[in-house]
C-alpha cells in the first residue's frame, strides 16, 4: 500500500487520534451539567484566536448565524475554517477573522455567487485548500470514527485533489488506487437544532445533514437550539438523539438562531434580508455597513431579532414554513 | 407556442433521464429538469440531493440543496455521508454538474481562472460537484455555450471528465464506466465520442446552425455526418413547466 | 503504507466495490414497485445455495427468525455467514445449513453458551474465522461507504487478528500501526424492522444496531416487518426512515417475527420458549426433533405462532413489552 | 449481614468506578455492579451498552446487550458503530471483560481451548470484548479464581491485555495509556504493576488468605507487603442490591 500522490494544499490540522484521546479524556466529562448559556458566553469560553472552526448545516439552512455574529462580536481572530457552511463562515471572513480555509463551496446557489470569498481569495488574504463536499464530510467522519483518515474515491484525477492535502494509495486489498482523507477533528463545531434539554441531549428533524460527523469530531462543542425541552421528553424518545450531551459544551437557546436561513418546519428564510445583505456584500464599505449595524450594532440575538422586524417579521417566516 | 431559451435547456436536460433511475441533482435547472421528467416520462425518477433529500416529489421548488424543500414529502430525509456513499456505492445513476469551464473531455471548473493561489477570478469550489463527477454513473453539464466557457483546457479540474482522454478516468482510480454523458447548452446537446472520449456534437437547438456551434467552442468539436435537431417544447411540457413546477417562475 | 501484518484467517469474501457497483447499478431499481411477498418466496428469489448472508441485530433482539426458519425449511446449503446474529444463526448452522461463518460471538449472554456452535466448531463441520463485534460492524459500514476497507483500532495486538483476515498498516499521515478491516458486501442481507411501507421504506424504533450498515452492504436485501404502513406515512417522516425502499427487494409481513427473541416497544422475548430450545440444543437428536417440530413441522409463520401457543401466548408477550 | 459470593463480587467491582465517568458494560455482573455504582458513590456514572443504549437509568436490567431494558429511558439509543467509535475516539473510561481465561499480563481468552482450527473447546468468541480491551481506558475484568483460568499463558488472546509485558500494547499500535486496571474474582481483588505489568494482588476477600490466593493462580503475582481486605457488602449495598437492582433475584 504505497502513496502514490499527496495533494501540495497545506493540511492546518494533522490527524491526531491519539491526543485527541487524551484531550478528550481529559476535557469532556460524562457529568450530567446544566450547560445553559449565552451565545457571549459560549463564544468566550469555548472559541479561541486561532482555532480550526466547523459548522453545520449548509447555505441558509439550519445554519448557526447567532453563534457566528457572536464571534464576530468577541473579535476572535487567525480562524481556520472548515468550509461547509456558507453565510455563517462568509460573515467571520467578511470581518476579517479567518485566515485559511478549507473550502468545499462558498456561494449562493440561485442567489449567486459570494463576493465575499472572490475578495478574500483574490487579495491573498484568506489562504484556501480545496475538497469535495463529500470529502470534508468524510474527513469529519474519519474524526467521529477516532481514525486518522478515510479511503474514498473521490477527489481522484482531478486539481481538486492536487490543491488540497489528500493522498493517493494503492489498495491493499484490491490494488485499485484509494484517494485517502486525513481526519478532521475541528477545535470548536457549532450546531444548530431544532431542541435539546439543558445538558446537550439534541435532536434534529428532517435531513440531519453532517450534524451527526460533526457533533462527534469536534474537541469542543456548542449547540444553539431553537427550544430547550425537559431531559424526560429525551428519555422518551432515545431514538432521536442525534448528539448526546457528553459531546456538548455549551447550549445556547436562540429561536430564530438560524436567520437570514431556515429552519425546517419552524421558519422560512428571509429572502428579503439575504439579498439586503447580498447586495451589501457587493463592496467592501458596504459589506462594513451591514456588520455594523446587523452585528456590532446589536448586543446579542434578541436584539437583532428586533432590528430585522420584529415579531412580525418573524410571524411572518413562521407563517411560511411547510409541515411535513 | 413561444418559448425561452431556459426552457428549452430545461426540456432538452429533462429528456436525457431514463425513468425509475436515480439523479443526483442541484439547485436551479436540474431541478426543473427532474421535476419535468417526473411529470412526462419519468414518474418514478428518484431525486437525491446532496444533504439527504431522497425521493422527494419535487412538488416545492428547493432554493437550497440542503433546504427544507429538497425533503418534502420525500421518502427519505437522511444525510450527506448517506447520499454521497450511495453514489459511492454506484447506486446514482445520473449527476448534474456546471461550471465555468468545460474542455473537449468533460472536465469542469468551478474553483478559479488563473493561478490558484493568486487567481484572477475565484469562484466558489467544488461543492458536490467532484463527488458527483467521480461516483455517479452518467454526468450532464449545464452550460452557457461560448468560446470562453467552452476552452481547450481548464484552468483548474475541479470535477473530472475524462481527464486527458480515454482510460484517463480509470488510471487514476475513477470507478470504472462513469464519466461524462451529455453537456446540454443554450445552442445545442452534446455527447462523448466512445473510442476517442471527444466532445461531440449531438443535436443542435431549433434554428441553430453547426457553424453557430463551432464559433462558440475554442476547441475541435467531433461533428457527426448527421446532426439531429432538438425538439422545441412542447405545449405540455410548457404548461407543465409555466403552470405546475414554477408557477412563481423563479428560474424560467 | 507499508503492509506489516496479515491475519491467517481465510477472507471468504474478498472486498469488491468495483464488481459490486456494476452488479448493483445492473440489479437493484429505484423503481416504486410492491415488493411485499411471503417468507417463502422472498428466501426462493433472493437466497441462494452458497450465499453470503448477515442478519441483525444481536442475541434474540429484533432477529429475522421467521426468515431463518424459512431459509431451514428451503434448504439453502453451504452458506457462509457473517455471525454477529445469535438465535438465527446458529438455528441454520443446527440444520447444517451453514459451512463457514465469519464469526464475533455465539452464546446466550445469561442464559449460556451454545451448545450447538460447539458441536459445529469442534467436529469440523463448521469453519470458524474470528473477528470483534466492532469489526464485522465497520467491515458492514465499509461496503456501506462503497470502500475496500475502513482502518480502525480494535484487533490489533491479539489472536483475534492472527485468526483474522485483516491487515496491519503503518498510516500514512500518523505513522501509527492501524488494522485496516476489509469491507464485506453480503450476498443477502436480513433484517426485521417494526414497519416499512410495500416499497420497503422501513423505520425501526429504538437502537438501529447494525441495521443502516447491513442495508447498505447486502447486495440483496429482505425486509420482514412487523406491520406494513402506508407510503403517505413514510412521506410524512422521512426522517424516519432508515432503510430506504431502493436498497430492499422483498417485504415481508411478519408480525413476532423476532420470536422467540423480543421486539422492542412490541412484546417481550419468550424465555419459556427460549429455555426450551436451549434445553433442546444440548443433543443432536433433540436439536433435530426442535427443528422438526417448531420448524419443518409448520408451513409458515402463522402456524408457527399457532403452534407456540398462539394469539393468548402472544398477548403475554406483548403485556410483557415496555413502553417508552 | 449474610451476603453470598456473586453480591460480594458486584459490591467490589461497583466500587471501581468513578463518577461521572462512563463505563461499556455488558449483561451480568457488571451491569449489576454499575447500577449500585450509580446508586451509591457514582449517580452520574453513564452506562454505555454495544448496540447503543447510552445513559439508562437501568431501572430494568437487561437480559441482553442488544435489548430493549439497554435503552429504557436512556438519554440516547444509538447503533453499534457509533458506541464502539465514541470509545475508539477515547471517550470510554472503564469496559468489564471476562473469560474463560486471564494470564499474568491480563489478556484474556473468550475464543478456544486448544488449536484454532481443531479446538479441544469452542467458547463464544469476541463479542465487544477485543473492541473494549482494546478501545477503552481502563479494563475490569470479573472472573472465578482458579488455576484453570488464572493461567501462565492464555491458549488464545482473545482480548489483549499487557500482551508479552510494557510497552507491548503501544508497539501493536493499541491506543497508549490503555490496558487492564482491575480484576474482580471470588477471592480478591487484583491490579497490574505500573512498571512491569504483571498482575499484583490488592486485596483479599473477607477470610481469604494469600496462601489462598497464590494457590489459586497458575503464574506468580506481585504480592505487595500490604495487601488490604475488600470491606464486605453494607448493608446498604445489599439492600439495593436484593430490593431495587435484581429483585427477581434474575442474577444474585
Amino acid at each position: 500500500m504505497k502513496v502514490l500522490d499527496t495533494g501540495r494544499g497545506e493540511l492546518f490540522l494533522h490527524p491526531r487520534p491519539a491526543a485527541d484521546r487524551e484531550w478528550l479524556r481529559k476535557n469532556k466529562s460524562w457529568a450530567l451539567k446544566d450547560k445553559v448559556m449565552d451565545e457571549k458566553e459560549a463564544i468566550d469560553k469555548f472559541v479561541h484566536d486561532g482555532d480550526y472552526l466547523g459548522t453545520e448545516l449548509y447555505g441558509t439552512v439550519r445554519c448557526p448565524m447567532s453563534l457566528a455574529r457572536e464571534i464576530i462580536r468577541r473579535g476572535k481572530k487567525n480562524l481556520r475554517v472548515a468550509g461547509q457552511g456558507i453565510m455563517e463562515i462568509e460573515v467571520l471572513i467578511a470581518a476579517g477573522l479567518v485566515s485559511k480555509i478549507d473550502l468545499t463551496y462558498l456561494g449562493y446557489e440561485v442567489l449567486g455567487l459570494s463576493y465575499v470569498l472572490r475578495r478574500a481569495a483574490q487579495s491573498g488574504q484568506l489562504k484556501v485548500v480545496e475538497w469535495s463536499n463529500a470529502a470534508l464530510a468524510w474527513r469529519l467522519k474519519a474524526a467521529a470514527l477516532g481514525v486518522p483518515f478515510l479511503p474514498v474515491k473521490s477527489m481522484l484525477g482531478s486539481d481538486t485533489f492536487n490543491y488540497s492535502a489528500a493522498k493517493v494509495v494503492e489498495c491493499p486489498f484490491t490494488g485499485e488506487k484509494l484517494c485517502l482523507l486525513p481526519a478532521t477533528m475541528l477545535d470548536v463545531g457549532l450546531i444548530h437544532v431544532h431542541r435539546c434539554d439543558v445538558y446537550g441531549n439534541a435532536q434534529i428533524d428532517g435531513i440531519s445533514g453532517f450534524a451527526f460527523e460533526l457533533a462527534r469530531a469536534s474537541r469542543r462543542l456548542i449547540i444553539s437550539t431553537e427550544e430547550i425541552i425537559s431531559t424526560d421528553e429525551i428519555r422518551e424518545y432515545p431514538d432521536r438523539t442525534i448528539i448526546p450531551y457528553y459531546l456538548v459544551d455549551a447550549v445556547v437557546e436562540a429561536p430564530f438562531g438560524s436567520h437570514p436561513g431556515e429552519m425546517y418546519y419552524l421558519y422560512w428564510r428571509d429572502e428579503e434580508h439575504l439579498k439586503q445583505y447580498l447586495e451589501a456584500s457587493r463592496e467592501p464599505h458596504t459589506t462594513e455597513e451591514y456588520l455594523r449595524k446587523y452585528v456590532y450594532g446589536v448586543k446579542n440575538n434578541a436584539e437583532y431579532l428586533e432590528l430585522i422586524g420584529g415579531e412580525e417579521k418573524l410571524n411572518y417566516l413562521r407563517s411560511l414554513a411547510k409541515g411535513r | 407556442m413561444e418559448y425561452n431559451p431556459t426552457e428549452l435547456l430545461i426540456c432538452v436536460a429533462s429528456r436525457q433521464m431514463e425513468d425509475r433511475t436515480s439523479a443526483f441533482i442541484g439547485t436551479g435547472i436540474p431541478m426543473l429538469a427532474a421535476a419535468l421528467a417526473k411529470k412526462t416520462h419519468a414518474p418514478e425518477l428518484a431525486v437525491v440531493f446532496e444533504f439527504g433529500g431522497i425521493g422527494s416529489l419535487l412538488e416545492l421548488l428547493p432554493l437550497a440543496v440542503g433546504g427544507s424543500r429538497t425533503f418534502y414529502k420525500a421518502l427519505a430525509a437522511s444525510s450527506i455521508c448517506d447520499a454521497m456513499e450511495a453514489a459511492q456505492r454506484g447506486l446514482i445513476e445520473y449527476g448534474f454538474l456546471g461550471g465555468a469551464q468545460i474542455d473537449m473531455y468533460g472536465n469542469l471548473n468551478s474553483t478559479v481562472i488563473g493561478d490558484h493561489n493568486h487567481p484572477k477570478v475565484r469562484f466558489p469550489g467544488s461543492g458536490g460537484a467532484n463527488d458527483i463527477g467521480s461516483l455517479c454513473w452518467r454526468t450532464i453539464s449545464i452550460m452557457r455555450h461560448d468560446r470562453r466557457r467552452f476552452v481547450e483546457k481548464v484552468d483548474f479540474i475541479t470535477t473530472p471528465g475524462y481527464l486527458n482522454g480515454p482510460g484517463a478516468r480509470e488510471k487514476a482510480g475513477l470507478p470504472a464506466g462513469t464519466g461524462p454523458y451529455r453537456v446540454v447548452t443554450d445552442l445545442a446537446l452534446l455527447g462523448f465520442d466512445e473510442t476517442s472520449r471527444w466532445m461531440k456534437l449531438l443535436a443542435v437547438n431549433p434554428g441553430v446552425t453547426v457553424e453557430q456551434i463551432k464559433e462558440n467552442t475554442s476547441f475541435e468539436l467531433v461533428i457527426p455526418d448527421r446532426v439531429e435537431e432538438n425538439a422545441p417544447p412542447s405545449p405540455e411540457e410548457l404548461r407543465l413547466l409555466r403552470e405546475e413546477i414554477d408557477p412563481g417562475r423563479l428560474y424560467i
